[in-house]
């Protein structure tokens, strides 16, 4: 999300703005332009701005400052409709990543990044340097990286390709992560048809800082002196942001930027060489080389400090002989910085990026004229105003419309069944759904202890770590049911966000604030820009009724593929605060005879369910619609009765509703030596609805906790103040026990061992043979 | 027949190599000057049981075709012991 | 107060868990960065875990040439004691400081998972304060942690007593050898008992709020620890 | 003058490959039939500047048995391209 921008840019009329093409470049003729994704309006825009023809080199800068990854030129006024402010906000949408405050001086920093084309093409890679960019981020606004989450979406493991796709994504992930040694304490991956050639990977990264470190991206003081620190830059990644703003075609594979190479090592020290450069106050401004390189970084750091720049690409250090100016402009080489310090300085700087085995080579400085300038030794290659090279590209305002196959599947009923699934062979099945099983084949690639401060890893509702040194701690998760979104994109917006802070309420946490990763089909089509509309109307208003601002995210369009637009899929990262941490809860059973507790009410809504789409091979009906009254008082629940230690476990209901909630419950952790049976009687529950409404419907607003038969007194009382139906459902049973139901009709029995196999082993079983797959 | 085959996958040229760089690197560290260009890639011997030479290195091109290299990030050479 | 040097190698990134683990028992812990080469009067030397060079070509063999490890080959010699845990361990045995070596894991996957051990030798700086045969859970987090020797030297290691710990066999709550790791050996250990690697993670089973606290031990051997020859 | 040189560093008979297995078994899979006794190691590419051919290989070794194979895992090979 560009803007908001600091007002006080030099508005006098620019001088010098001529500059020469470069010997041996093409010239800018039609076809040239269009092959930048460049439209008419867009380039006469250009014309006008400059007062004549760009030259290549301008062309290119415009075409990466100008892609819908760097402009939002697509997204812009949707993106108005988030909540952005209260009172924990330090740092709103604009910066490179959001934040927000906490207790005794601390501030968490958030941010969530898609790279989902780049890993279509090269899975390892692609996810590799999502994540890499990501801490990029974080660490640019002087914070330290404690905890990254990855939010994944693949088509079916029945398909070889996306075997592929899914294995190299998560070794990538892994393999990066790993070596900074940041550790993974969440994430989702889901798997739908509507995926396949187009997979969705979403990075998130949290990161810690002392709010008076807090560090802004804005290049000031004219004479100051602009640094790249890190790796050489090579013809990596060229126009990859216009890559990442068309579909995947034919066409766009042709001009396949080279792949990005992530290297996590550099990536380590470029982290601790910016600490120790913000904390030790040696610099002005850094910002993450990213989409768009060299040009996206100073030009955006010029327009947020008002000021011009003038670099000289002669000096930048490249991997490869002979490159352009226009390639080292447009060049996506990874683990490098732009950092702008005060010229006394720049020997310091030098010093602290020598420590740590990495060269600072000043590049440029930073101008009075509000012009964006680059030379290539002797020779001016682009001159270009600063502030409307990055602020006035076209915003647009796209039809949007419904699709009609969209209201039709909304309006659709499953098949009528000559007979209904067996219930107890319907939570197996369930279970067994790799969107639905657990991801420990996943998580286990990732290291989710380093740094010490890990407190409840990946496996449970949501990853809470500690704040060393003191009482609170955060929670952190990732959430999205796309399959809800492609049905209704307002309720599954607002779905995301409430399904979000369950899974940070359950953990015991307060949410407080929200990242967010839009993840879409091309918004030029009505229906797809509806559902982006409408998607974010959703999201917006849950955040409001939550007080979660939206501190900031990633639109990620074009996500298409031979096969169609994906599925609508709003990603929301969410982060909560725990105080005191030591009050954090788990989502499984603890204690043989503690009570069993349902918090919330079911009306069995079935419409865009699980229990439809993995039995019926049915998706459709109307999905639930969120009440966020409901929603939030839930929250405020979980939050109470986990302060006053009332709950041993609180695990919320989503995807597969009431029974696969409980059977994850009886499950037991990803390490758990044992389950834990349970009895419960749902006879005086939910008395309206039918047997398979009951068990699998997806109605928000509930969750399964369980706690000693002391308190369930007291649990009782504060649901009542917060206006949450309670429900004493059952006790937990013996270790390895049965999971036993209660219910009209024959009673319900499952093995908990068996039900515990299952739902470790669906993924593992189908990935067993992956290294064959391509 | 059947012939032992030796393949080397490497980094495309052009591709940033940075277990390469480092190796490099502390190559010059060890005080072994002169030690250039370092690329660092995977070598793969098989066994491949075919009529003649000729076909045994077709099918070895195969494999890394399907398998053996990633021909987004890799170029493969072929070598077959006699 | 005991002196614990912590080695800072470039790409090391559990650095700060050592010290943390460190202090929990009452040490004295600081960092000596790998260009060092004063360990400043250190009892103990610790190498954390990490990615020192980003692990590549292999784990630990680019560090091992960093100038530090002559100061820790001679505080080692002396009889002090030095620690290798994950990256550490890698390191030692690159260095030639401890037999065998630590290669990818048989299943090829970077494996992160707690794992159940049983202490096979307590004389050492690391593992005095149990008793043999204690089980112990801990976190480990490598890709490359599959401890290999040529059969000799598994022989010898077995026969001077050299196995520090062990993986349990697979059983049921148990979580076994995450690696393929020869003769389940996890940790090794020199003959005299001052110099130990460990692939598992103890600095990370210490807090009160982690899953579990059975790391603790080895911290409290290495506070316990008395150096076998006084130091020159 | 300067030599490019090909190192072959591959893990020792007789130790586990458990890389090879896995790319042996996928060939098997992917219907490659007679392929078999697969290894994976690593492939260095250097460029050595030195005096001559021997001199090149000899420097080349050196670094072999200094940094780049692990004695006591892995075995090399070095070749001199012409
Ligand atoms: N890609 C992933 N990386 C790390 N952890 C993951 C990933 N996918 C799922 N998990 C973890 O598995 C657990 C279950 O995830 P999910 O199915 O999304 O549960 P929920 O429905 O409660 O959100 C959570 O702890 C989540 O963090
Ligand atoms: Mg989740």
């Amino acid at each position: 999300m560009a803007e908001p921008r600091v007002a006080e840019a030099p508005r006098r009329k620019p001088a010098g703005l001529t500059a020469e093409s470069f010997p041996g470049e093409r010239s800018v003729t039609p076809e040239v332009v269009r092959e930048h994704n460049l439209n008419d309006l867009e380039y006469d825009r250009i014309v006008k701005l400059l007062g004549r023809t760009p030259t290549l080199t301008e062309l290119g800068i415009f075409s990466a400052l100008w892609s819908e990854h760097c402009s939002y030129k697509h997204s812009k006024p949707i993106l108005r409709l988030f909540p952005t402010e209260g009172p924990r906000v330090l740092q709103g949408p604009g910066e490179n990543a959001g934040v927000l405050r906490l207790p005794d001086g601390w501030a968490v920093a958030f941010k969530i990044e898609s790279h989902n084309h780049p890993s279509a093409v090269e899975p390892y890679q692609g996810a590799a340097t999502g994540v890499g960019g990501i801490l990029r981020d974080v660490f640019t606004m002087g914070a330290r990286p404690v905890a990254v989450l990855n939010s994944l979406r693949f088509g079916s493991l029945d398909l070889p390709r996306n075997r592929y796709l899914f294995a190299g994504v998560v070794r990538g992930v892994g393999d990066y992560g790993n070596c900074v040694g940041v550790p993974t304490l969440g994430g989702e991956v889901s798997f739908a048809p509507g995926y396949t050639g187009n997979p969705l990977v979403n990075a998130m990264c949290v990161g810690l800082l002392r709010e008076q470190d807090l560090m802004r991206a804005r290049a000031h003081g004219v004479g100051n002196v602009l640094l790249v620190v890190g790796s050489r830059t090579g013809r990596d990644g060229i126009h990859g942001a216009s890559f990442a703003s068309e579909e995947l075609s034919e066409k766009s594979e042709a001009r396949r930027p080279q792949v990005q190479v992530g290297d996590p090592f550099t990536e380590k020290l470029l982290l601790e060489a910016t600490l120790e450069l913000i904390t030790s106050d040696l610099i002005v401004a850094v910002q993450d080389m990213g989409a768009a390189g060299l040009t996206s970084s100073s030009a955006e750091m010029a327009a947020r400090g008002g000021v011009g720049v003038e670099i000289d690409t002669g000096l930048v250090p490249t991997r490869e002989e002979g490159m352009t100016p226009y390639e080292i402009l447009l060049s996506e080489s990874q683990e490098r910085m732009l950092v702008v310090a005060e010229p006394h300085r720049v020997p310091a700087v030098q010093a602290v990026c020598d420590k740590w085995e990495l060269t600072a080579t000043s590049i440029g400085r930073v101008t009075d004229d509000g012009v964006f300038r680059v030379r290539h030794r002797e020779r001016v290659v682009a001159a270009i105003p600063g502030q409307p090279l990055v602020d006035d590209c076209p915003i647009y305002h796209p039809e949007a419309r419904e699709g009609d196959e969209a209201r039709a599947r909304r309006a659709a009923r499953p098949p009528t069944q000559t007979r209904l699934p067996d219930p107890e062979r319907a939570l197996e099945t369930l279970l067994d759904a790799p969107s639905l099983a657990s991801k420990r084949w996943v998580y286990e690639q990732y290291d989710s202890t380093v740094q010490s401060a890990t407190v409840i890893g990946p496996g449970s509702d949501a990853g809470v770590l500690q704040i060393l040194g003191t009482e609170f701690g955060l929670a952190v998760t990732t959430d999205c049911n796309a399959r809800l979104v492609a049905l209704d994109p307002y309720e599954g917006g607002k779905a995301a966000v409430a399904e979000a802070a369950r899974n940070i309420a359950c953990a015991g946490a307060l949410p407080i604030g929200i990242t967010d990763c839009l993840n879409f089909g091309n918004p030029e089509k009505p229906e797809v820009f509806f559902q982006f509309r409408e998607a974010c109307r959703g999201v917006a208003d849950a955040c409001r009724a939550f007080e979660t601002p939206v501190t900031g995210g990633n639109v990620s369009f074009y996500n298409e593929s031979p096969t169609g637009a994906v599925d609508p899929t709003p990603v929301v990262g969410m982060v909560g605060l725990l105080e005191p941490v030591s009050a954090r809860v788990g989502s499984n059973w603890v204690e043989p005879g503690d009570v069993i507790v349902i918090l919330g009410a079911t009306r069995g809504e079935l419409g865009g369910s699980a229990y439809w789409a993995e039995l019926l091979d049915f998706v459709g009906g109307q999905p639930p619609a969120i009440d966020l009254a409901a929603e939030r008082g839930l929250q405020r629940l979980l939050v109470a009765a986990a302060k006053a230690g009332l709950m041993r476990s609180a695990h919320d209901c989503a995807e597969g509703g009431l029974a696969v909630a409980l059977a994850e419950a009886a499950i037991g952790g990803p390490y758990a030596t044992r389950s834990l049976g349970a009895a419960l009687d749902l006879r005086g529950y939910a008395e309206a609805v039918a047997l398979e409404q009951l068990l699998y419907g997806e109605d928000g607003a509930r969750a399964v906790v369980s706690c000693a038969p002391a308190s369930v007194k007291a649990l009782t009382r504060l649901a009542a103040e917060h206006g949450v139906p309670v429900f004493a459902a059952g006790t937990v049973g013996a270790p390895n026990g049965r999971l036993e139901l209660e219910v009209p009709g024959p009673r319900l029995s499952w093995d908990t061992i068996a039900l515990r196999r299952i739902y470790y082993d669906a993924i593992p079983r189908r990935m067993a043979h992956a290294e064959q797959d391509r | 027949m059947s012939f032992r085959v030796h393949v080397r996958v490497m980094p495309r040229v052009g591709l940033l190599d940075p277990q390469g760089q480092a190796v490099e690197h502390a190559l010059g560290a060890l005080g072994f000057s002169g030690a250039g260009a370092v690329r660092v890639g995977r070598a793969i011997e098989l066994t491949v049981s075919a009529a003649s030479r000729d076909e045994a290195e077709a099918r070895a091109r195969q494999m890394c075709d399907r398998l053996l290299a990633n021909p987004v990030t890799e170029d493969y050479s072929v070598e077959i012991e006699d | 107060m005991q002196r614990v040097a912590v080695v800072r190698f470039p790409g090391s990134n559990r650095d700060l868990d050592a010290v943390l683990a460190a202090e929990q028992v009452g040490s004295e812990a600081y960092y000596v960065w790998h260009r060092d080469t004063d360990l400043q009067q250190a009892d103990v030397v610790i190498l954390p875990g990490g990615f020192s060079y980003g692990d590549y070509l292999r784990s630990g063999a680019i560090a091992r040439f960093s100038p530090v490890m002559g100061a820790i080959q001679r505080h080692a010699a002396d009889g002090g004691a030095v620690i290798g845990i994950c990256n550490g361990f890698q390191i030692l045995c690159e260095a030639g400081l401890l037999p065998g070596a630590l290669v990818r894991n048989a299943r090829l996957s970077f494996v992160a998972k707690p794992v159940d051990l049983r202490i096979e030798r307590t004389s050492t700086v690391f593992t005095n304060a149990f008793s043999k045969g204690d089980k112990v859970r801990v976190p480990v987090a490598h890709g490359d942690g599959r401890f290999v020797a040529d059969a000799a030297t598994l022989d010898r290691i077995e026969a001077e007593d050299c196995v520090l710990v062990r993986y349990l066999p697979a059983g049921t709550g148990v979580e076994p050898n995450p690696n393929g790791s020869d003769r389940d050996i996890g940790g090794v250990c020199n003959p005299a008992g001052n110099v130990v690697g460990l692939m598992p993670h103890p600095e990370n089973a210490v807090d009160a709020l982690q899953d579990s606290q059975t790391g603790r031990g080895f911290f409290d051997s290495m506070a316990a620890w008395q150096p076998l020859v006084a130091r020159g």
